[in-house]
């Protein structure tokens, strides 16, 4: 389960350019310091490699097992 | 000439450059960063050189060693790097030679802030740095008198052999407003012939030694014959703006961007019947004593010293001078933060009203 | 007469670089101008604030803690300063970042969607043009839209033809803003 | 079970630094070995001045501000009086390459049981982008418009291979922050450099090579680009110096 | 405890170690270096920690981190060295951190001279280093009191959380003569729990910040209450010896070295019927004004400021107690020439015989 | 005709310097070279502060007294501002290799134009003989009573070693004053500055191994079989960079 | 009754040690003593000096224009500071290197060349031994002979026996040198 | 023909360690600074190598060729 903090992102856009499976996008709304932020546009297809998680200067990706699944 | 919009930090630099200078060492601090940036494409191209130092320290004595060849040198930094080259500084005043160094002053102590402060006018008045020599220290209140006091600094610094120093806030720094530039200087070194190790080819001097360093007997009097320069600031070189003095019952003393809060307020309440003045050092060493005397303390009930710096700095300036004929009340802010002009219109209303200590 | 407009946003949204412009235009115009920035450590997204005095004489004090005119670029721009505008002033607000309610109660208020007006333009950075525009359609007497307008010129006659007239169309955005909202 | 976990070594407010610094990408790191380490109430982090000025307010754990180019004298001071603790000095390239180029060699020279962080972003960020020591040859600053010309004002420093002169260092390593595997590589190095300290064997210095995409007038994502082309190429990622390759304890 | 025959610099070192300083960082410089030299291998012995910094700059910053642990820590130097540490000291200051500086002067500006004198007096008492801070400086006159002073001055340093300077002129720090020295105090950080980064094992505090860093309204707060301690010290912490003041006609106001020559000659010049006396300022700050308010001035005729500085430093915070009740005279010396007895016998009879300015 | 006349460039008075102490000889060298290029009324002479600071009195050109540690940065000052002057600064270890250490770094990294000649005589000869940087392991001075202490004073630095991995000085080499023969060596690396400074090609820095007889407690001629067993093993004297090897023009 | 001591010569020549030891001495026989060093920068053949000044009360200062005794090792010490002694006071020179004519008016003059002795004794270091005892020998009533030999036994306690004898030697030839000179 | 200034010489024995043919000798007298100084044993001797003056620190031996001869 991936979560995007938007309070926390600054939209650099790392995150996108670095996910393998190509499923991070750029979202159209700001958060409250201005920012675009992304989200992921296929949940399903995400396979956890944190890729995203690591490169994210604001530590605003956490990544948690699906659980129960 | 016309008047252009400059920011105060180039305009300085730029009126260096047209006083002469061709050699500046500096390192990047806020809030003067604008005068190694301006320098840095500047002075090549009218054939000076700008070295970005690796700090101050070095900085400062990239100066000295310009400064001993006669070139017209300067630096310029804020807080943290005016400590830094308190010592550079010291031996400046140590070998007798002229630069110019500016002070940019923020909040402080340490790192202190980035925003505009006076704390650092005892620093610059009383010893910055070791072996108690003294600077000329000038405290322009407008671009234009900065730009003007800039022109003449090296005029000052070599006929004393000394270096000078502007000592400016980090407002002044970095507002603009409109100054008229002066005309471009040629520099030129063989005025400095006496003292420099300037050596043109043609030149039948014989070897010239130049040090801070002297055995106790000459050390002393070259301290003494400083001594004696410092008297002849006193007596020839201050510079005071004297406002609003004639009727003034409460005489403020403010210099700097604070002045001009200062004066904005006092002609606020003067519209009210207040009686104000002001009593701005230009040179805050050498100290406007005389203005003080002139005061007539029959009718001055107080007088207001209005710093960006807490505690006061000022105060033992004035304390010296007014010598206990009027009561004299203070109105600061420190650490960046400016003043407002209602603050500043209240705080000293207060004290005409008498209500404050 | 002394006038008194303040700019605020945050680091990058173009406060100073607004500010700036205007005390030129209005120096060019034959007037005395002061402009002061103060900011944070912090090169963006920090608070940036510019004040700008414009007068016939000279200027006493470049500081000022009322404005007569104001442009606020985001929310903790509006929260901090709203207060400092005169009676009678004119705020110029990005509602684009600013989310409260806007207080209108004895002044006049542009409000400008400049960063959603910018993008549509082609560039987020020219929402502080949008708003210099609004301030002077609103009439704020600063300067005019004519001194406003050689500014630009000026300021980017040295920039590709687009970018200049992308600076244009905003201003003229703005103009329209402001001429609205006064008439 | 967290996959990627935010570190508590961090605020849970956001980072003072511009969008796409990678400054802020660094302090996590950091902040994830010293979670890693369960080090966060022992390990005091000594802050320069500089960009990273802002971690006063942002990092988690105890917090030294030093002068401008002093952090590795502080650093010393510190960890001399508190062997125990975990110190560590971060720098960035203004910070540790001009003005502070005396104490960080002396303090490496010496082996002081410290680590240093070495952020080189190839400018001074704070300041507003003027030349630094690592400026890369023709780069525009607000000091070298028109590009650093090595006749006047020298060539980039390298950081590493200075110090990898010296005998007392003990582990010495560069590793970019452009890709997720750049980052892993600079985490495995501070970690190396911490585990030293705490096994009491010496100095150790890493230098993650950042960005700084506001005063280099690029986006985040250009600036990922301009450093493989430019930065990288220059200061040659990997291990410098190593006293400690088959392991600290 | 027995009386031992020390050196000043050995002195004050041992001082230091039984105060429970246990980190020193130092950078050689005349007329200090025993003070260093003795620690290399003292401080180890008790635990402690050594280190010769590569420059006066890093002794300064690595006493800053120690200081920051709640150890107890000193740095030494002497002019050039001192202004070097400028930043560090305002850094100090600002961070709120105790540590203990101790000058030992010699003659300046710049290089100067290896010899001893009193020129650092504004620097140390007015601005050492910018933003505006102070320092309790203290400056003995005897060994044994140099001891003393050093034995309590972390008390100091720690109640108030700021640095201590003991300001020793370089004849002071390298004369020999008997001392008692106290015992040996056990360094105890827990006293620093409230705000060192000190952390044992069992401490359940938060994570600290410190640093000199503010946004400037929290750094206007500290100045204010900076300014505020510096009242306090006005108050509570002046330290002076006022010698045979009650049938004073002439006031000598002198302190370290200098008073030992003036001692003499007041004791020398009584004998011929002389009404002399003396205030020695054991806190030059706080100045010991008290005694100046004390003085009878119908029956004082002159004070005399005796100083190994020229210009004489301490001359304006006397006059600002004096407040012009009675002409100041100076008899001074500098550059490292130190008085002789025969020339302040002369020089103080003639000002009394009213034959002096 | 002389076949080794003393050089005019310096006083015909005695020299401060203890008997025995290598600086004379440096200074004497030095003083040799620039009688030899005709340049004794063009050539600046920046004193730094240690015992070398006796040649104020001394030598007999124009002589500039630099703060301690910042002759390269005096030298830098005066020679931007005077490019056609022969500038050269002398340095003790003290002055260079730990004060100063940032300042000679880079100076040299900036490629000044100017010429540092570095006298390394292991200890603080003017203070009275504490540690300097490069005091060699076990050596006892003033504030190593028991020998240096790599563990925690670390290791004597070398400077030509150090300066070398720096890409712009265009001469480093280090020479023993201990034999004629080193003597006559060191002349030659202070005249190839020399020529490389008056051709406006760069910085260069010749580091002469020197000795204190005094701070060291032995005699001169004793230093001479220290310096061989000690010194020059550990500071190797030769060329370490020469961007000139066919010649200066 | 306090008294005060000059030592002078240049540096290198013992003049501090001998000044530490004779105020050690003062006070292990129950003084106040204070010392006083001043030196150039040369750390050889530059000026030393050092003023020793033994009380039986505390000593208000260790300065003194004017001495009661005198060691002046060289010439340059003898023209600098023969001016200082006081009428009655007692001045040792070592003639080895004092190569002026010396005055006597008004004082008691031990010459000794300390320099040659010293050599003959097999080193030239113990010089400052040498004088320092003649002007115990002169019964200069600052220390006495029992109490300066207690000295060099502490003080040499450490080093090689034949160091220690040296030592003695040097006092002992240098005190008969001050006995003659009074006898 | 080598010239000793004595003056300036402060006895090192440096020169005499040098010389090849071990033709200098310490005397002992002593010259102002209470220095002892070298003397030539054997001017014959002297093949005019200059190590002695290359090595004095003092610049105390200077050396000319032998005029005429
Ligand atoms: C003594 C001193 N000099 C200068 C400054 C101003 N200053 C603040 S940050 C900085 C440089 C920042 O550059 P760098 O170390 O590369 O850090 P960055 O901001 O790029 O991360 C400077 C020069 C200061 N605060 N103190
Ligand atoms: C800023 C400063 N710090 C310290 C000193 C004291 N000082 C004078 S000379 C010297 C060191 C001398 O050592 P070195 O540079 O090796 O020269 P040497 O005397 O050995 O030739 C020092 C520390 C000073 N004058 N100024
Ligand atoms: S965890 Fe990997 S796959 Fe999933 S969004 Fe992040 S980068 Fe893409
Ligand atoms: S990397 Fe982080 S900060 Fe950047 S866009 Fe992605 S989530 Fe936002
Ligand atoms: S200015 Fe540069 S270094 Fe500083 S926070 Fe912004 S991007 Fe990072
Ligand atoms: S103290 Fe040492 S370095 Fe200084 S002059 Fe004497 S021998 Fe030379
Ligand atoms: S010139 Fe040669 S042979 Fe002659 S004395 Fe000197 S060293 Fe000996
Ligand atoms: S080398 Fe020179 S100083 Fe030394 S003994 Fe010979 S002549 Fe004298
Ligand atoms: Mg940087
Ligand atoms: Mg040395």
């Amino acid at each position: 389960m991936l979560s995007i903090n938007e309070t926390l992102c600054k939209g650099c856009g790392y995150c996108i350019k670095y996910c393998p499976k190509a499923i991070l996008e750029m979202g159209s709304e700001r958060n409250k310091k201005g920012y675009f932020f992304p989200h992921l546009t296929d949940a399903e297809k995400c396979i956890a490699c944190a890729m995203c998680a690591t490169i994210c200067p604001e530590g605003a990706i956490e990544l948690t097992e699906k659980e129960g699944e | 000439m016309a008047k252009v919009l400059m920011k105060g930090n180039e305009a300085i630099a730029e009126a260096a450059v047209r006083a002469g200078c061709r050699f500046f060492a500096g390192y990047p601090i806020t809030p003067q960063n604008e005068i190694p940036e301006y320098l840095s494409w500047r002075l090549p191209e009218v054939g000076g050189t700008f070295v970005q130092g690796e700090s101050e320290v070095a900085s400062v004595n990239m100066v000295y060693g310009a400064a001993a060849s006669g070139c017209r040198a300067m630096t310029s930094s804020s807080g943290p790097g005016i400590s830094l080259k308190a010592e550079g500084i010291s031996y400046l005043a140590g070998t007798q030679l002229p630069a110019v160094i500016c002070n940019i002053s923020r909040g402080g102590p340490g790192l202190g802030s980035i925003q505009p402060a006076q704390q650092d006018y005892l620093q610059a008045t009383k010893a910055l740095g070791h072996g108690g020599f003294k600077l000329m220290v000038f405290t322009p209140a407008t671009l234009q008198e900065a730009v003007d006091i800039t022109y003449k600094a090296w005029d000052y610094a070599e006929r004393d052999r000394n270096p000078v120093m502007i000592l400016m806030d980090g407002c002044l720094g970095s507002i603009m407003e409109q100054v008229e530039l002066p005309e471009m200087k040629e520099p030129d070194r063989t005025h400095t012939d006496k003292w420099s190790l300037n050596r043109p080819a043609d030149s039948t001097r014989g070897d010239r030694v130049l040090t801070p360093y002297f055995p106790e007997a000459l050390l002393e009097l070259q301290n003494t014959s400083r001594a004696r320069m410092y008297e002849r600031w006193a007596k020839n070189d201050v510079q005071v703006e004297e406002f609003m003095l004639d009727d003034a019952e409460y005489v403020v003393v403010a210099y700097g961007i604070a002045s001009r809060s200062a004066k904005e307020a006092i002609l606020n309440l003067r519209k009210e019947g207040y009686k104000l003045g002001m009593i701005r050092p230009i040179t805050v060493n050498p100290f406007p004593k005389a203005s003080f005397e002139k005061l007539d303390y029959s009718r001055v009930k107080g007088i207001i010293d209005i710093e960006l710096a807490i505690p006061a700095q000022m105060h033992d300036d004035i304390e010296l001078q007014v010598k206990g004929r009027a009561p004299i009340y203070e109105y600061c802010r420190s650490g960046g933060v400016l003043f407002d002009d209602d603050g500043i219109y209240a705080a000293v209303k207060k004290i005409c009203d008498g209500g404050a200590k | 007469m002394k006038r008194t407009l303040v700019i605020s946003g945050s680091g990058g949204q173009g406060v100073m670089s607004a500010g700036v412009m205007i005390a030129q235009t209005a120096v060019d115009a034959g007037n005395c101008a002061t402009y002061l920035p103060e900011y944070g450590p912090e090169q963006r997204g920090g608070s940036a604030k510019c004040t700008v005095v414009v007068d016939e004489n000279e200027i006493i004090s470049p500081l000022a803690s009322k404005c007569d005119t104001l442009i606020v670029m985001n929310e903790q721009a509006y929260e901090k300063f709203a207060k400092t505008l005169r009676a009678g002033g004119i705020l110029v607000a990005n509602t684009s970042r600013v989310e409260s309610e806007i207080k209108k109660d004895g002044i006049t208020v542009v409000e400008v969607p400049a960063d959603d007006l910018a993008v549509e333009l082609g560039n987020i950075k020219c929402a502080n043009i949008i708003l210099m525009g609004a301030l002077v359609g609103s009439e704020a007497g600063i300067i005019s839209e004519d001194a406003i307008l050689k500014s630009l010129d000026k300021k980017f006659a040295s920039k590709k033809k687009e970018v200049l007239e992308l600076n244009h169309k905003a201003l003229q955005l703005g103009i329209e803003y402001g001429k609205k909202a006064i008439g | 079970m967290a996959v990627y976990k935010r570190p508590d070594t961090l605020k849970k407010t956001p980072s003072g630094f511009c969008p796409g610094c990678m400054h802020s990408l660094a302090t996590k790191l950091i902040a994830e070995v010293v979670d890693e380490m369960g080090q966060h109430k022992n390990c005091v982090h000594i802050v320069p001045v500089g960009c990273a000025t802002l971690n006063l307010v942002y990092w988690g754990g105890d917090v030294l501000g030093a002068a401008h180019g002093r952090a590795p004298a502080v650093a010393t001071g510190f960890k001399r009086s508190n062997p125990d603790r975990l110190v560590f000095a971060y720098q960035g390239d203004g910070d540790c390459a001009a003005i502070g180029l005396a104490e960080i060699m002396n303090a490496a020279n010496r082996g002081e049981n410290i680590t240093v962080i070495f952020f080189n972003n190839q400018t001074y960020g704070m300041t507003g982008g003027q030349m630094a020591p690592t400026t890369l040859i023709g780069q525009k600053t607000t000091t070298t418009r028109y590009g650093r010309d090595p006749e006047t004002t020298g060539y980039p420093l390298r950081m590493c291979e200075l110090l990898a002169t010296l005998e007392a260092p003990a582990f010495i390593a560069r590793y970019p922050l452009t890709t997720p595997k750049g980052c892993r590589d600079a985490k495995k190095a501070i970690r190396k450099g911490f585990d030293i300290q705490m096994a009491g064997k010496g100095f150790s210095f890493i230098e993650l090579l950042g960005n700084c995409p506001t005063n280099w007038g690029l986006t985040p994502l250009q600036t990922l680009d301009y450093m493989e082309t430019n930065t990288i190429p220059y200061f040659v990622p990997g291990v410098y110096k190593d006293k400690f390759k088959d392991g600290v304890k």
